[in-house]
Formats: structure tokens, sequence, C-alpha cells
């Protein structure tokens, strides 16, 4: 299988341990949703396949093989990128430089400059404001800066934490058009984790939700948004 | 717990060099509390060689009634805490009776009363302030005070036609004591004193107090500086183009001032606490020190350290090596001694009676006594 | 003997320094870069006043006090600064007491400094021996030691530590971390103002170069080496730091090595730090209960 | 008791919280719901002055407090927790919850040294509250332990007992029950309730949907800073735009 | 000398003082932006690069200045590399205390490794005096003007390499989010160690070049440090144009002032100053856990 899988992940901060043993997986050029509750440890499952925390126990494969203890560099090298919740733009840095640090990998600046100009081509939006700070960027584009800063070595697997977050709605449905885009066009593989399950699911081939640091459910993106079980999880009604 | 062992054992280890055997325990000591370290070492290592120099002399001619002098050094840091535990240490572990004081006169003022109290004997062969030796009777200076100085400065002044001048200083004990000789005397003549700029020690940048002092072109200007402050001085003021007279202070007056400055230092006056570099006793000094050493740059105050240890000697000899006898013995074997540095004789106050202030010129890259 | 007497003075003094700084880095979380300054003002005014024959307990209380005063007039600005900035600032502070005490001549005699401070007399006791004035000083840092004991260990102390661990948390809790932390950097003053009181009389003779940066970094090194946070830290500290430096005099190195001792004891000094900090950076001693500390 | 009327803040340009409006008077439990960046713990910074209001007001029985410092907040007796809890790791248990109460002699220097029989008296007081405190939290057996050593569900715990020990008007509760395992979620259900039973008033900002229906009796939403809905908490299982804001 | 090239003069002499603390506020920031601790050491650095200069130039390399200074740059370059190596990467999780002592210790440690090599002495390259060229009034020699040449190539240099390389980039990449830098494939290491480089060969340049203007002697660094140090706050940490004008802003009032009040307080200026520029920037407690 060509996709990206996480077994079992036992993991946590410090003391605290929050997940206990979840598992998700996503096959090649699926897009894959991760949702629940705040607090049950969606977060933490997506670092934790990235590398940003180690797990304490299970494993992490890609394409088959197990990267578990690979850093983040070595993962982004692979083709898996991470876009994190918040504080996801280098905000001192200008907006071309962002994507040029996407670009880090790549092994020569003539490869960067074609890779900037292709991206800028899917995200159109960004193509004026490529001299200004991305800390001066709305937050919806922000997320697109990111998007399309992680895109930039062609990821196969690009792992998200809540794109849609404190996004005016118009931005969630762009964002989500993007997401939609690269999907379609280079099958990459997408895990997203999301609060806002409705859209996320929309889009999404497969759903998982997750509670209290362990998978429930497991399902299509159309089904669990019409099973009971996932409103009473969320409003515990 | 292991890497406190480590610690621990690194600490034990040292004290284990602590109680390593005393070297040959037969030898007349005499302690040296000098700068060997610190802001100051810079002149604490020329004053070594002239002291090691003249011990070296002595020794070969066989001491102290056959013993051989041994200089027991300890480093002083520059500082007036570690000057009063390098005193302390001298005085009590090695238990000298009489010792070098530390150069700079807030570092020996610091540790006099230490002596004074223990009742050793402690000399200084470059503390210029006029209070030095107030501590009390073990207290001796071997080298003219500033106020003698600061007088001859002025004399100078006038002497050179100079009637209104700046005054730039260093910032320290040596520099505001002779300032306020200088001004005191200048004034005191008649003179007016346009500007007085303080410098602090060790900067590199000395240019905007130097046009200021430069401000109305005045025909002199008296910079009272030390080596290093004094090379980056004249350097600066020649390359702004200040053309003027200096007159400066002792502690300028050294080799390596000229050495650093270049051509900037060519035409700046001294004065100093003169030492007659005709006589007999110099040039030997100089040939000894060349002999030894290599170069004929005597190190700033270097010739008065090395008095200072034949005049030890000699008070030794005569009084018994005992601090009270030293201290006892000390005016007498001063009174009439012609040292390198000329009449050693005492006044009523333990420094030094006849204070011959000469003066000095930068002529060639050389230091030369000026010749009116 | 005399010698031992001596350096036990110093470390009974620089004790009292030690733990008046540990108050503020150690307890409250302030890295105070100048808190020499403190311990200058204690040094000059009591030399001043003592030099115009005030009585020693006259000028040993106005040295603390105007420390104290002194601690207030430069927490007042500094103290609205956080962190690096609040060290940098009282750096600049101390730097420009230290250039008070050095161009204001007309009071303070300028780099002439103080000579001839008189040993302590209170009430017809004189102190001008070493074994009385160790019996002075020992019996000041024992104060010192109960007084900062006693405040650390008292709810006032607690809301002090708070404060150093998280002072949002404290201030949600209802304690105004301005105020607790200019009364620690006063209290840190008026101590470190005592220290400065019996050094001044102990050497009898002061000058601005006495306090310069290099006395703070050593008042600091006490405190880390010693450990920061701890009551006995600054005292083992003190004890340790000066009796290492001293020993080094002891070290019976041939005479011609001395032009090279200075310096080589100086790396020594420098490599020893730098190994305590890779390998124990909490000081000898250990504040009890910081091994699972990863905020700071 | 509280009244927050027309509150607004921004951060750089984006309304973490806007113009809203909320009532608290006369509710024992209020809770606080909303997705994640809806502006929730904003809105607790407000009221507890770690952050100053860009325009609004906020009323303490009848008294504009919106602006003031948070020591001033919490000596008028608005307590908060923390969504990461913030106990002192370096003090023990003990003093943590010793350092509590408000106004104690034993924090002013002068009382310090001058009342200090009053000072140990208070110590003694204190002592046996927060013995009792501890023993209904379950952590009695920790007081002399340092706080940073107790696992993260124990420091939630401490946390509301330190606010229950300086017996304010109001304690403010950022997700008490997140990321503790569900044994310690009843102990923290438990102590709250007795807690209101003797008469505290909390408001609650809390995720857990049964620990909300559980405790509250009004629950106001927000969503992107506004408040959407507030009622009881079967209004608010079934109003539409709660769910639709929930599930996007 | 009339009023008006006085002042100039003040005014260059103060442009060239802030230069040389730009120089050093530079290289301090610089590590202070990446690694966010202050080095104490710098000051080291920048002696060290003098006295590479001096050994190179010395008996027996007795190197012409145009190959001594290459070689000179590259051993502060490895000297800084070194400190890093062998006492900042173990330090790299450290509270801050640590580090600031760590330094201290690393600091006592060099110079005295200096003085022991090189002695307490003052020393000179030797180069010839030359009087200054003059316009307006005003003096300025070739080292001076080297001083602010070079002063503004390095700065210009090291806002190309910041702003227009990738190296330069990843380190403002890093000092901006650390987290992020790892998650965009950006290797911490290397970008460390690249920044020690270039801090350390800021200290060269600025040694060497103070050197030149004035003499050599094992404390030339430490001297000029905590000015340096304040103008890097002045201008922000992490921020070269604001090491820039912070070092200049302290350079020129330190010597105006010198015109007007007693020089004795020269330095009393520059943390007067500095201390004024703190308390003025807004400060709130701020709150990072807001959602």
């Amino acid at each position: 299988m060509k996709g990206m899988e996480g077994r079992d992940i036992v993991a946590g901060y410090g003391k605290i341990e929050v997940l206990h043993g979840a598992s998700v997986r996503a096959g090649q050029g699926e897009i894959v949703c991760i949702i629940g509750p705040n607090g049950s440890g969606k977060s933490t499952l997506l670092k934790s396949l990235f590398g940003l925390i180690m797990p304490r126990e299970g494993a992490v494969l890609f394409a088959g093989r197990d990267i578990t203890r690979l850093a983040p560099e070595e993962k982004v090298r692979l083709g898996i990128a991470f876009i994190p919740q918040g504080r996801n733009v280098f905000t001192s840095l200008t907006v071309r430089e962002n994507l040029e640090m996407g670009g880090t990998p790549l092994d020569h600046e003539r490869e960067v400059r074609r890779a900037i100009d292709e991206v800028l081509e899917a995200y159109p939006l960004l193509k004026d404001k490529l001299r200004y700070p991305a800390g001066n960027l709305s937050g919806g584009e922000k997320q697109l800066l990111a998007l399309a800063r992680a895109d930039m070595v062609k990821p196969q697997v690009i792992l998200m934490d809540e794109p849609s977050i404190g996004l005016a709605p118009r931005m969630i449905e762009e964002v989500y058009e993007q997401i939609k885009a690269i999907n379609a066009k280079r099958s990459v593989t997408f895990l997203i984790v999301e609060q806002n399950a409705r859209k996320a699911l929309s889009i999404a081939h497969r759903g998982y939700v997750l509670d209290l640091g362990v998978t429930r459910i497991e399902d299509s993106g159309a089904e669990l948004l019409n099973n009971e079980e996932v409103k009473k999880l969320y409003l515990g009604g | 717990m292991k890497r406190f062992a480590l610690i621990v054992s690194v600490f034990s280890l040292l004290a284990c060099f602590s109680v390593a055997p005393l070297w040959a325990a037969e030898n007349v000591k005499i302690g040296a509390a000098f700068a060997l370290s610190g802001s100051i070492a810079v002149y604490g290592e020329g004053f070594k060689k002239c002291v090691d120099l003249a011990v070296e002399e002595i020794n070969a001619k066989g001491g102290i009634n056959g013993k051989k002098i041994e200089i027991v050094y300890e480093d002083n840091k520059s500082n007036p805490k570690d000057c009063v535990s390098a005193v302390r240490k001298l005085i009590t572990v090695d238990k000298v009776p009489v010792l070098f004081g530390p150069a700079g006169s807030s570092n020996f003022m610091a540790a006099a009363p230490v002596a004074q109290e223990s009742k050793v004997v402690m000399l200084s062969a470059q503390g210029t302030a006029e209070k030095l030796t107030q501590a009390g009777p073990f207290i001796f200076r071997i080298i003219p005070s500033n106020s003698k100085q600061g007088q001859r400065l002025a004399k100078l002044a006038f002497e050179l036609g100079y009637r209104q001048l700046p005054v730039m200083y260093i910032n320290n004990d040596w520099g505001l004591d002779l300032k306020d000789g200088f001004v005191t005397s200048f004034k005191k003549m008649g003179g007016v004193v346009t500007d007085i700029i303080p410098f602090d020690e060790k900067k590199t940048d000395y240019r905007t107090e130097l046009l200021r002092a430069n401000k109305d072109n005045p025909k002199a200007i008296v910079n009272l500086t030390y080596i290093n402050e004094g090379a980056v001085q004249f350097k600066q003021a020649f390359e702004m183009g200040v053309k003027t007279q200096w007159l400066c202070g002792s502690a300028a007056r050294a080799p390596k001032m000229v050495e650093l400055a270049g051509k900037a230092a060519e035409g700046v006056m001294g004065t100093y606490p003169s030492v007659i570099q005709d006589t007999k006793e110099y040039k030997t000094f100089k040939a000894a020190y060349q002999k030894k050493y290599g170069d004929d740059k005597i190190p700033i105050f270097g010739d008065y350290n090395y008095d200072m240890v034949y005049l030890t000697t000699r008070a030794i000899e005569k009084g018994g090596y005992t601090a009270e006898g030293i201290r006892a013995a000390l005016p007498a074997a001063a009174k009439g001694y012609k040292g390198v540095t000329g009449d050693k004789t005492f006044d009523e106050n333990r420094g030094m009676e006849h204070a011959d202030i000469g003066i000095w010129i930068v002529k060639g890259g050389k230091i030369e006594d000026h010749k009116k | 003997m005399d010698l031992v007497l001596h350096l036990a003075i110093v470390v009974a003094i620089y004790s009292i320094f030690a733990l008046s700084l540990n108050i503020e880095v150690g307890y409250t979380g302030l890295f105070n870069f100048g808190h020499v300054a403190f311990f200058a003002i204690g040094a000059y005014v009591s030399a001043l006043l003592s030099l115009q024959d005030a009585t020693f307990s006259l000028a040993l209380i106005a040295g603390i006090a105007c420390a104290g005063v002194g601690g207030l007039l430069i927490g007042l600005p500094a103290l609205k600064l956080q962190g690096d900035y609040f060290g940098i600032a009282t750096l600049g502070f101390a730097e420009i007491v230290r250039m008070l005490l050095q161009n204001q001549v007309a009071w303070t005699k300028g780099p002439m400094g103080l000579p001839g401070i008189p040993r302590p007399e209170i009430f017809s006791w004189h102190f001008d021996t070493l074994p009385a004035y160790l019996l002075l000083t020992l019996g000041a840092a024992v104060l010192t030691f109960l007084v900062i004991g006693f405040l650390t260990l008292s709810p006032f102390g607690r809301v002090l530590k708070a404060i150093r661990d998280d002072e949002t948390a404290a201030a949600v809790l209802g304690k105004n971390p301005f105020a607790y932390k200019m009364e620690a950097f006063v209290i840190g003053s008026a101590f470190a103002g005592l220290a400065g009181v019996l050094w001044a009389h102990f050497i009898t003779f002061i000058s601005p170069g006495d306090f310069t940066l290099t006395e703070t970094i050593l008042v600091l090194l006490i405190v880390v080496l010693g450990g920061k946070g701890t009551l006995w830290g600054p005292v083992v500290g003190a004890a340790v730091l000066i009796f290492f430096q001293e020993s080094v005099r002891f070290l019976r190195l041939p005479p011609e090595w001395s032009g090279i001792l200075g310096p080589l004891q100086q790396m020594i000094f420098g490599l020893l730090l730098v190994i305590l900090m890779i390998f124990r950076p909490e000081g000898l001693i250990r504040e009890k209960g910081k091994e699972t500390i990863d905020r700071d | 008791m509280i009244e927050i009327k027309n509150i607004t803040k921004s951060f750089g340009g984006t309304r973490a919280v806007s113009d809203c409006s909320l009532s608290l008077a006369g509710l024992k439990i209020a809770g606080l719901i909303g997705p994640n960046g809806s502006g929730k713990t904003t809105l607790f910074n407000l009221i507890t002055g770690l952050i100053r209001p860009d325009s609004g007001e906020i009323t303490l029985e009848g008294r504009r407090i919106e602006g003031r410092m948070p020591h001033h907040m919490a000596n008028m007796g608005l307590i908060r927790t923390f969504q990461l809890s913030r106990v002192f790791p370096r003090l023990t248990v003990m003093d943590n919850m010793l350092l509590a109460p408000r106004g104690q002699a034993g924090e002013r220097l002068w009382s310090l040294f001058l009342r200090f029989p009053r000072v140990h008296r208070e110590e003694t007081e204190h002592r046996e509250k927060a013995c009792e405190l501890l023993e209904m939290l379950g952590i009695i057996h920790l007081r002399d332990q340092f706080a940073g050593n107790l696992s993260y569900g124990q420091q939630k715990l401490l946390e509301l007992g330190r606010a229950v020990m300086a017996q304010p008007k109001m304690i403010l509760l950022d997700e008490p029950t997140a990321g503790i395992n569900p044994r310690l979620i009843q102990t923290m259900i438990d102590m709250i309730l007795k807690m209101k039973a003797r008469g505290q008033i909390f408001f609650i900002i809390e995720h857990n949907m049964d620990v909300v229906v559980e405790l509250c009796e009004r629950i106001f939403v927000l969503d992107h800073g506004e408040k959407i809905a507030e009622g009881s908490p079967r209004e608010i299982q079934t109003d539409p735009r709660v769910i639709e804001a929930y599930l996007g | 000398m009339d009023s008006l090239p006085y002042y100039l003069q003040t005014v260059v002499n103060g442009i060239l003082a802030g230069c040389i603390y730009a120089l050093f506020a530079m290289g301090l920031t610089l590590i202070y932006g990446v690694l966010n601790f202050v080095n104490f050491a710098h000051g080291e650095l920048i002696m060290w690069g003098a006295y590479f200069l001096y050994l190179a130039m010395a008996e027996p390399f007795a190197l012409p200045l145009y190959a001594a200074v290459p070689l000179a740059l590259g051993m502060t370059a490895l000297l800084g590399a070194a400190m890093d190596f062998a006492l900042f990467k173990p330090l790299r999780k450290a509270n801050r205390l640590t580090l600031l002592i760590a330094a201290i210790g690393l600091s006592f440690f060099l110079r005295n490794a200096a003085q022991l090599f090189w002695g307490a002495q003052v020393r000179t390259y030797g180069f010839e005096i030359r009087q200054g060229y003059r316009w307006l009034g005003v003096s300025l020699t070739p080292q001076q003007l080297a001083i602010i040449a070079i002063s503004l190539i390095c700065i210009c240099g090291v806002y190309l390499l910041f702003f227009k390389s990738r190296m330069g980039k990843s380190m403002r990449a890093l000092a901006d989010n650390l987290d992020l830098a790892r998650i965009s494939g950006i290797h911490t290491g290397k970008v460390i160690l690249s920044a020690w480089i270039i801090s350390s060969l800021l200290a060269g340049v600025g040694g060497i070049l103070m050197a030149l203007d004035t003499n050599l002697n094992p404390e030339m660094g430490v001297v000029n440090l905590i000015k340096a140090f304040a103008a890097t706050l002045i201008g922000g940490v992490g921020n070269l144009w604001g090491a820039l004008i912070g070092g200049l802003i302290i350079g020129l009032a330190e010597n105006i002032a010198v015109l007007f009040i007693s020089p004795g307080y020269k330095d009393a200026v520059a943390f007067v100053i500095m201390v004024i520029i703190l308390l003025a920037r807004p400060y709130v407690v701020t709150d990072k856990r807001t959602d």
C-alpha cells in the first residue's frame, strides 16, 4: 500500500497520555478526515504520525515502510508534509520566502524557482502578495500559504491540523477547494484533523471519529455525517 | 551523584597540590604582591622582570650573608580585594617580614592597613598618591609623590610659555591625584585651566574627548595618561590633525607607548620622577637588563623596582631578617644611598626626600631627557 | 591562621551578599545583573558617615537603609521590564552608580577612594582584631541567614516562589507580582548594603574600582554554584568559590611559572564553570523538586 | 453577578471576541461552550484581567471592573483555572493550597514580623481547611509532594482545590476535565457539585458535553467570537445553530 | 576650530564608534535571535579574531595582510564553531541562566588563554600611522574609512545573506518558528552551525578593524561588549537593522554627550538611553496561551 498508516499509537506530553492506542489508515489518493471532540487527541495523533511527538507505542508506516523513528526533517524528504494548526507560516518572512522554505528539500535554486512558479499557478491568490511578510496575510491566506508551502515539494501525503480553524466561511471554502484540487490533480493522500466536521466530511473519502484517545468509528464521510453516535459524541446529546 | 563525585575529586586533587612540599626553606624570602593577571598585569610583568634581575645579581654575589633571596610572588589580580588576600597570604603563610606592595595607589592603599596591622614592612615602587604611606610606620614609598610631579609639570608648562591649557586625565587614582597636583600649582602660578576632561581607562576610542580638548586649538594640552591609552590617544589625535604640544605625566613614559603610537608620539613631553640615565648605576643596570632580556626597553618603573630590591637587601643586612629590624634599618639604609633611580633618602613620611623630577621627550622614536 | 580568619570573614561577607542575591535570583526569579550597586551604596554610605565620625551603628543603619532605598528607586523602572531586559537594565544602573562614585569627586573622593575607614565599635565593643571582626560578620551572616530563611519559609516567601514559577498564575490568585518583586528587590538590596558596610569596615579602604561588573558576576556565580533557590546554597557557594580561588595560591609551582599562573588559574576557573554548567547546572546543592520542571 | 456587555477584543485584525454580551446574574453554574478558536478563553482572559478589552463593559455586582490588573480581579473575588493546568511546580501541593487564601497576614512584610501570632493562627486554619479540601479531592496523600511531580489530572484537581481555597465570589474553570482520565472526571464533577451546594458560584468552559449537561444551569455558546446561543442544556442541544457551529 | 566642523567631527566620531558597536551587536543578535541566549563569550571571539591576524602576520608565518586576513577569519570561524560544538550544543535545552554562566566561564577561559599565549601587554600590527583626509574640516583616516565601509559592507553582506540566500532565509525561519522550520525540512543543526560561523566572522572582522584602528590586548573584546549588547536590545533582539541603528544611537549619543557633560559619564549616557528606550516600549502582560 502506498498510503500512510498509524497503528495502535500511544502518545502524550510529559505525564499526560493523550492517545491510548489510536489507528488510522489512508490509502494513496485518499482524503481521510479525523474528527472528534476537543481534547480527544486529534492533534496529538497527527503530530505522532509526523514525528513531532515520538509515539510511546505503536508504529507509523509509509508506503509499507516503518518510519516511526524518523525525524520530521527526514519525513519531509520522503514526501510527507505537515501543516500545523495555528502558527503555520513564518510571519517575519515574506510570502515568497515562505514558499522557498517549503522548497528546502530541493537541491537547486532553479528547482525552487520552478516549483514556486508552479505553485503560484495553483494558488493565484498568493501571486499579488509575494513580497509581503506572511504575518500581514489574513487567516485564510495564511492557511493557503501553508498549504502552498507544503505543496512546494509535491509530497505524496499531506497531514493537516484543523485547516479551517478561525477562518471566515468563504476562506474555508477556498481552502477545501484547494485540497480537493491537489488531491484530484496528483492523487495526494490527505490526512485531515478537523473540528469543522461537516465541511471536512463532505470532501473526505473516509473518516475516523476519535474519542478519548482511541479511534471509535470508521466509515465513509457521508455515512459519518448522518451517524447519530457522531452527533452524540459532539453534543453529548 | 557520579558527577558530584567527579567534582569532588577535582577539588581534592587541587587540595593535594596545596600540601606539596615547600621550596627550599633556607632562603631569605621577600613577598611580592604583583599584578600577574587582570587589568594592570601589563605593568606587573615588567616589574617582575626587574625584580628578578636584581635578585639574580644579588644571589650571584652570594646573597644576603650567604643566604639566597627568594621572591614569593603572589598574584593580586589587579583588584583591591585580591590585593588584600595576596598580602594576607604572604604575611601569614609565607611569613615574610617585608614585601613589595601592589601597583596602583588604590590597590596599595587597600592592602597597606593589613601590613601595618601585622607589623610587616611594605614598600611601593610605583604608588605615587600623596597619602600612600599614611597607613602607618611600616609603609614605605621609594618613588616621589604626585604633588611634586604636578608642581614640576605646571612649571614646565610655564617655562614653555603656556598660560592657558586644557587638562585631560585618566579617571583613576593616579590620574586624579596628579591632575589635582598640577591644577593647584598651575593656578597658583597664574595659569588658566580651560577645560578638565576625565577619560575612562581601557577604551578604544578617545576621539571626541580629544576633539573637545582641542576645541580652541590650544598650544598645549596636558594629558595625564597611561601607556595604552596614551598610544591610542596620540595616534587618534595625529590622525585628526590635532597639532599641539602634549604634556604628560610619568605613566606614559614607556618605550611601549612610543612603539605603539609610532610617529604620533613624536615630540610628546612629560615629567617623571627623574632617573639620571647618565649615571654609572643606570648604565650598569641597563646593560644588565639588556643582557638578560635581550632588549633595552626598560619597563616603566622597572628601575624603581630594581632599586627596591637592593634597598631591601641593605636593610635586611643592616637590621636583620625581621620586620621590626627592617623597618628600623630602612631609613638608615636608604640615607644617601645612590640607586639606579638616584638618592633614596626617606623623608619623615617615609616618602622620598629627594624628588628629582625630570622632563622626558620623545625624539626620533626614543624617549630622551629633555634638555633646556 | 590570620589568613584563615581573613578568608572566613570574606566568606561570611560574601555569604551575606550571595544570600541577598539569592532571594532575588533564586526565590523570585529576578536576574539582577547590577547587584554590586547596592553593595557599593552600603559600603560608601557607611564609610563616608564613619569618616565624618558617625557611630558605627548609625553608619550601619544608614548604609542598609540607603541600599534599600536605592533598590526601590532602581526597581521602580527596572521591574517593569522582563527577563533579559531587566538584567541589562540593572546592569546599566549598576554602572551608573559606579560612575557616580567615580565622578562625584567632591562627595566620594572619586577614584582616590576612601582610606582609613575605622573598624566598627558598638556599645564600646571594639571589633578591631580579626577574630572579633569574624565574630561580628558571623553574627551578621547568621542573622541574614535566619531572616532570609524565615522570609522564604513564610507565606511571603511562598508568594515569591509562586511568582518565580508562574507570574501569571500568581497574579490570578490575587498576588500583585510587581509589588512582591519590588519587596524582594528592596530586601535583597538592603542585605547587599549590609554586606557592603561590613566589607568597607573590614578592608578599611574602598574605591569605585571594587564595585565593577566582575563582582556581580562573582556573586552570581556563587549563587549558581551553590544552588540557587536553596537556603544553604549561597553559603556553600561562597565558601567553595573563595577557598578554591585562594587554594590556587598554595599550589607550590616554580617561581618562573608565576607569570603564567594568573591566567592559567583564571582559565581553570572558567573551564570548571563550563564543566559545572554542563554536568550539574543546578549547583552543588539541588533545590528539591526541580528535576521535573520543564518550563523556565 | 457578572454582567458582560458588548465586549470586543481583536488580535492583529482578527476579532477574537466580538460584541459579546452575557449575563450571569443569579446563576450558580454557567457554562461556556463553542468550537476551538471561538474565543472562550479570550473571554475568560478578559474577565480575569489578563488582557484588556477594546470596548465594552464588565460589571461585578454593579461595579465596572473591565481593564483592571489580574490581581485586582482576583482580589475582588474572581479566581480562575487554566486550560493547561498552571500549578506552581516547585511548591508542594500543600503550599499551592496555602498560597490561595486572599489577604493573608503572612504575605505582607509588616504583619509577617509584627503580628506573627496572627500569621501563625491563619496558617494553622488554612492548613486544616486545605487538608479537608485535599481529602475531598483524594490527593491528601500527595500533600508534601512537589506539585510538578503530580500527574496531569491531579494537577487539575489541585488547581480546582486551590481556586476553592481562595473563597472567591466566582470560580472560572477553563476546561476542568480536558485531558484527564474518566475516573478523575467524576471526582472533579463531585467536587464542583459539593462546592455548589456550599454556595460557590462557577463559570465553566467545557467541551465534554456530559459534564456540561450534568453541571450547568445555563449555557452560552460562542462561535467566531460571537455569542450564537444561550439557554438551558436541553435548549442548547437542540438548537440548530449550535449543531451547525459544532458540526460545521 | 570653528564650530561646524567641530560638531561634524563629533558626529563622524559617533558614527565610527557606532559602526564598531553595530558590528559586534550584529554578531550577538544573530546568536540571540537563533538560539535565544546572550553569548557572553562574543567579546573573546572579537579579541581572538584580532590576535589570529597578529599571529598570521608575525614570525614565523609573516604572511602579507591579504593572505593573513582570510586565514585569521577562518580561524575565528573555526573557534566559533568549536565553541558551539563543545559547549553550547550539549546545552541546547538548558535554561538561560545556565547558558549565561557557561558563556561567562568560556569567556574567562578564552581571555586568559590569550593572555597566556601573548601576555597582557598591548600589541600592534605595526602599520604606519597616517594623518586623515580632510573634508569640510572633518578628518578621516583610511582605517576609519575602512571601518565605516567594511561595517556597511558587512551589514549589507549579512543583509543579502539573510534575505537572499537560502541558508540565510532558513536562519530567519529558524529564529521565527523552530518547530515550523523542522516541519519544513530545514536541517536545524546545519543552520545553527552557520549562524555561529557568521557570528564569528562578524566578530573577527570587528576585532581586526578595531585592532587596526587602535591596538590589541586581551581585554579589547569585553570592553565594548556591554554596549554592543545594549545596542542589540535597543534595536530589538534578532533584528539586524535594529543592531545597526542601536549601535549608531549609542555611538552618537555618547560622543555628542562628551562635548556637553563631563566625559567621565560617557558610558552612563549609553545606559541611560538604553533604559529609557526599554521603558518606552509598551509592555503588556500577554498570555500566550489564549486559544
